[in-house]
């Protein structure tokens, strides 16, 4: 579904993304591991056409989508959850989900915001409150259900744990499994190493712009070498 | 002094001045808080407005009221095209960038309708320029009345437009958060240019309701310029009720100084309100936080 | 960046004295003459504007501070032309630092600090205009009167030399920023005002200094302005023209650099002869060209004539090479 | 040297740092640490004096510096480097440099010759008349220390410098770490790699959310179940026993 070949990106004379290369195929999860720094939202920003990329090709679906801007992106069912939610935070949490489907035709809109009401009991009852009144969680959430409106057939998810208490957080990974139960792909790019490799069939961890490890899940979750990384352990 | 009527009567005329003013203020104010960039070229605009309906009505004979059918989709297109063509790409992003573009383009359109106009003003004159609407003992100038009227109506329409359609949606949500914008497929340099068209319109709505009791010379813009950015500030910048309370209050100001003062000095008192409130409060009465 | 040597500076200065004496016409002289006093206006600007990148809309304030010193001493005081012009110059830069010292607390930047020096100037120009102690809108005259006490001269030339003179200083006065503590503090605290803080720089001290030093230089433009053409009024000395011609001119010649707007003047007003020239008076056309040339340089060469020149410098040799 | 007492700063609400505390001794490598979003940024600006904390106080030196402006401060000989590295983009390596040198001198010669020296001491000795944009990350990291040493600094806020850097490039930069201290400089470091915490600091504070959750030993810490589970994420902890356990 998604296929990244040499990704190479940067921000002027900074070249943060070093060649990237990595698969999604339908209906996974894929998680995109690593710390602080090493290029993981940047990659996320490329893939959605919001920083271009100097070298490389995206396809999506067979179409090269390394060359467009994010619109085309988003029409193409590529959505990208972004790193500290990034919602409309003068926009009621309704308008929000509205705009989310900004790219798809107005038909079926109320019907889809109904869906995600129903996923998101909370949104409906906040429905007409300024999104920049919700709690974090609450705002992760409709992050994700405005994602959802664009009607995504892989979405990328930076970071949907940063920040939140530690219940929300089970609440989120509980979510995100729900969502990959319904068949939809998903790319979860996180920090939260242990979650995340208890969800993701396959894996990735980034290193300064590179991709240095790859492979099942549940073999990256006894690597030692990631503890290293990690922990110092 | 003066009588409470003459008084009254002034300051009644200087609010609906205000609202004139006021309509000037919205589109700088809605450009400045989607674009964040403060437009310098917006008085030079106005001009081209004033003589768009300048050339409508002296040329072809039109109302200057109907003119503004025409001359707003016309500005329209305009901005449209200086936001997305010349602004944008020639500023490069950066807020100095764009401060010295739009100023060289004042000076551009300024001298272009100097060489094409020379310099003298131009009015125009309809049956009703000197009307004057009687509110019980009160008189009141009848072009002023029907731009407030108008100034309400259109700040209601902008207001439907920003909150009812996709676009107007869009244009709000790229003012706060332009990478969540991008992310859900919104183009934000179309979304830049169509704010600034809209701003562009509202000169035109401005510019027909100014005709038929004002003039137009090359360098009439400028002398709004800065009234406008004191109504944007005052107001706080990007805030539309804040530019539209804030026009009032300056038309008011205006009429009381020039009452008190003279002509001359009765501008010092807008100036030192924009002085005061940038030293103060520089997000206005209005604004959020900068 | 580029950093001239001092001895460059020296012929530049040596050359355009040189040009004076090559019986250029009384017209010629005269706009060689306007084109020192925008240069030194537009240096002036450079140092707030080009060093601390704080774009000012209001240098007028500071040149009509200068010219109405000049003009209101000698004419109600009878103070000495030359003393008159010291304090002119010395007004200017108070006059910046009471402007930098309520801006700078506030701490404006960016389009608030270009608003609020437009709206300085504009209340000193209507101020000025109102006021009969400045001439009110009539303006002052200065008499004239002939002769190195006077600051007048017979022989043009020489007043062409003065002025040169004190482009000559403002010349040294960037080169000295390019080669000094407190120059390079301008320019940290242009390109990151909190990374210069945090290496122990006195943002708000180093602001105000600049913005005096700056309003200084554009005084001194303000008071050769009288005293060339003895004439001013609240329109020409505090109007809006010399705000933008000075910042035109060290913006196309290059901000921030020491020889911008030195040459920026140069081109700029040479440009407007010529274009007025060829136009054949219709009005406006001198300026409408510096409009396009403001909007071409921010676009296209953002660092100005004088980079745009080295670039070029700098490809010539490669494509030898190759 | 350092000691901040219960600080607090709220944003809209929000409160970013929660009643925190720390003391840094003279001579150390003293650690914070914390996943994203803890607060560490913050907690580091309130020290050099970018920010006012709603509530609790500095001290340096003995002295109470909670009111001081950040010049003040890096007078008083506390220099920090940026997470985000702040190069002032119009001067090359070596004025760069010389803008923290200047703080001491106000001749030019002598902070050019100063700034040349810390350059060849951080590494940059071959890039001093670079532009300051031409450098890689890693050579950027240098630049924002090598700045903040110019300052002849007694302590020195290290806001993540190994961020961004390569497995060799942090081999690189470790020891320099270790060297500034052995001049006699007081370290308090933001840091995200574990590995190098484990290897540079005495002692190490734990950020989790805005409050300190655990100090001490780097060793110590790291075995701290809140600390991995702040870390690694919900039921980590209990993962890692049990692992260990079959081990």
């Amino acid at each position: 579904m998604l296929e990244v070949r040499d990704l190479r990106a940067g921000y002027g004379a900074t070249e943060v993304l070093r060649g990237v290369s990595l698969d999604v195929k339908a209906g996974e999860v894929v998680a995109v591991l690593g710390s602080n720094g090493v290029g993981k939202t940047t990659l996320n920003k490329v893939l959605s056409g919001v920083v271009p990329a100097t070298s490389g090709t995206i396809r999506f679906n067979g179409a090269a989508l390394e060359h467009e801007a994010a619109p085309a992106i988003v029409t193409a069912g590529l959505i990208h959850v972004p790193e500290g939610r990034k919602i409309f935070p003068n926009l009621s949490v309704r308008e929000n989900l509205e705009l989310g489907a900004y790219c798809r035709p107005r038909r079926g809109r109320a019907e889809r915001i109904e869906q995600i009401y129903a996923t998101f009991p909370k949104l409906k009852q906040r429905a007409r409150q300024y999104a920049g009144t919700l709690s974090g969680g609450e705002q992760q959430m409709l992050a994700i259900g405005r994602g959802l409106m664009g009607e995504p057939k892989l979405l990328i998810l930076d970071e949907p744990s940063l920040g939140l208490s530690p219940l929300m957080v089970e609440e989120m990974f509980a979510l995100i499994a729900r969502l990959a139960a319904s068949g939809l792909a998903i790319m979860l790019v996180e920090q939260n190493v242990v979650q995340s490799l208890e969800l993701a069939g396959r894996a990735y961890i980034m290193e300064n712009g590179i991709i240095t490890l790859s492979g099942p899940a549940s073999e990256l979750n006894s690597n030692a070498e990631l503890k290293r990384a990690y922990l110092g352990l | 002094m003066y009588s409470p009527q003459i008084v009254v009567e002034a300051l009644l005329n200087g609010l609906m001045l205000g609202a004139i003013y006021a309509l000037i203020a919205l589109g700088l104010t809605l450009i400045y808080g989607v674009l964040h960039i403060v437009n310098f070229a917006h008085g030079a605009l106005l001009t081209v407005a004033m003589f768009m309906v300048w050339l409508a009505c002296a040329r072809y004979g039109l109302d200057p009221y109907l003119a503004i059918l025409i001359v707003a989709p016309a500005m329209f297109a305009l901005g449209y095209a200086l936001q997305r063509f010349i602004i944008g790409p020639a500023s490069h992003g950066k807020d100095n960038g764009i401060l010295l573009v739009t100023l060289g383009l004042s000076i551009i359109i300024e001298n272009a309708l100097l060489a094409a106009f020379q310099s003298d003003t131009r009015t125009i004159t309809t049956d009703y320029s000197f009307r004057v609407v009687e509110l019980g003992p009160l008189l009141l100038s009848f072009p002023r009345v029907i731009g407030f009227g108008v100034t309400i109506a259109t700040t209601l329409l902008l207001w439907l437009v920003l909150h009812q359609t996709d676009i107007g949606k869009a244009i709000r949500a790229v003012a706060k958060e332009k990478l969540g914008a991008s992310l859900v497929g919104i183009s934000v340099p179309h979304v830049y240019a169509m704010t600034f068209a809209i701003g562009c319109a509202c000169l035109a709505v401005a510019a027909g309701l100014l005709m038929p009791s004002f003039y137009v010379s090359p360098k009439t813009g400028a002398a709004f310029v800065l009234v406008a950015f004191t109504i944007v500030v005052l107001g706080g910048m990007g805030s539309i009720p804040g530019a539209l309370i804030g026009g009032l209050l300056i038309g008011v100001v205006e009429a009381a100084s020039s009452l008190f003062l003279g002509d001359s000095l009765g501008q010092i008192g807008i100036f030192l309100i924009f002085i005061v409130t940038l030293l103060v409060r520089p997000t206005g009465l209005f604004g959020a936080r900068a | 960046m580029t950093k001239p040597r001092l001895s460059t500076l020296a012929i530049i200065v040596a050359v355009l004295a040189a040009i004076a004496f090559t019986g250029l016409s009384g017209a010629l002289l005269n706009l060689m003459i306007f084109m020192m006093i925008i240069a030194l206006a537009a240096q002036g600007w450079n140092i707030l504007g080009g060093y601390v990148g704080l774009s000012s809309f209001g240098h007028a304030a500071f040149f009509g501070a200068g010219a109405y010193a000049m003009a209101v001493l000698q004419t109600r005081f009878g103070v000495n032309a030359w003393i008159a012009l010291v304090i002119g110059i010395a007004l200017g830069a108070l006059v910046g630092a009471a402007i930098g010292f309520l801006s700078f607390r506030s701490g404006l930047k960016g389009s608030y600090f270009a608003l609020i020096t437009l709206a300085f100037a504009e209340v000193a120009r209507i101020l000025a205009n109102s006021w009969n102690f400045t001439g009110g809108a009539a303006g002052i005259l200065i008499k004239l009167q002939t002769g190195l006490p006077y600051l007048q001269f017979a022989d043009r030339r020489y007043f062409l030399l003065i002025a040169l003179g004190f482009v000559a200083i403002g010349l040294l006065v960037s080169w000295w920023l390019e080669h000094s503590r407190f120059g390079a503090y301008l320019v940290a605290l242009r390109e990151n005002e909190q990374a210069a803080q945090a290496l122990g720089v006195d943002v708000f001290a180093v602001k105000m200094k600049a913005i005096a030093i700056s309003g200084a230089l554009t005084a001194a433009a303000g008071c050769l302005y009288a005293q060339n053409y003895l004439f001013i009024d609240a329109n020409v000395a505090f109007g809006s023209w010399i705000s933008i011609e000075a910042l035109f001119a060290a913006i196309v010649g290059g901000s921030g650099t020491v020889l911008g707007p030195l040459l920026g003047a140069i081109v700029l007003l040479g440009l407007g002869e010529l274009t007025k020239s060829v136009s054949g008076g219709i009005p406006g056309m001198d300026l409408l060209v510096f409009g396009v040339i403001l909007v071409l340089s921010v676009a296209f060469s953002p660092n100005g004539l004088v980079m745009l020149m080295k670039s070029l410098g700098l490809r010539a040799p490669k494509a030898k090479e190759a | 040297m350092l000691e901040v007492k219960s600080l607090t700063k709220r944003f809209s609400g929000l409160v970013a740092v929660d009643q925190a505390s720390l003391s840094v001794a003279k001579g150390s490598i003293t650690g914070l640490i914390g996943p994203n979003g803890a607060g560490k940024t913050t907690l580091f600006a309130m020290v050099a004096g970018f920010l006012q904390p709603d509530g609790g106080s500095v001290s340096y030196d003995g002295r109470d510096i909670t009111q001081l402006a950040p010049h003040v401060r890096a007078r008083g000989g506390i220099a920090r480097t940026f997470q985000i590295v702040q190069p002032f983009e119009g001067l090359n390596v070596q004025e760069n440099i010389a803008v923290g040198a200047y703080l001491h001198t106000p001749d030019a010669k002598e902070a050019m010759a100063q700034a040349a020296g810390i350059a060849n001491r951080v590494g940059l000795g071959a890039d001093l008349a670079k532009a300051s944009s031409d450098l890689t990350v890693a050579g950027r990291k240098r630049l924002e220390v090598a700045r903040a040493l110019a300052t002849k600094p007694k302590l020195l806020l290290l806001d993540e410098v190994l961020a961004g850097l390569n497995p060799s490039e942090i081999r690189d930069v470790l020891p320099l770490v270790r060297d500034i201290r052995d001049q006699g400089v007081t370290i308090l470091m933001i840091e995200h790699i574990m590995q190098a915490v484990m290897n540079l600091c005495d002692t190490v504070y734990v950020l989790s959310q805005g409050r300190m959750i655990a100090q001490g030993e780097p060793r110590v810490v790291c075995e701290d179940p809140q600390v991995i589970e702040a870390y690694l994420g919900h039921g980590a902890a209990e993962r890692l026993r049990a692992e260990r356990s079959h081990a």
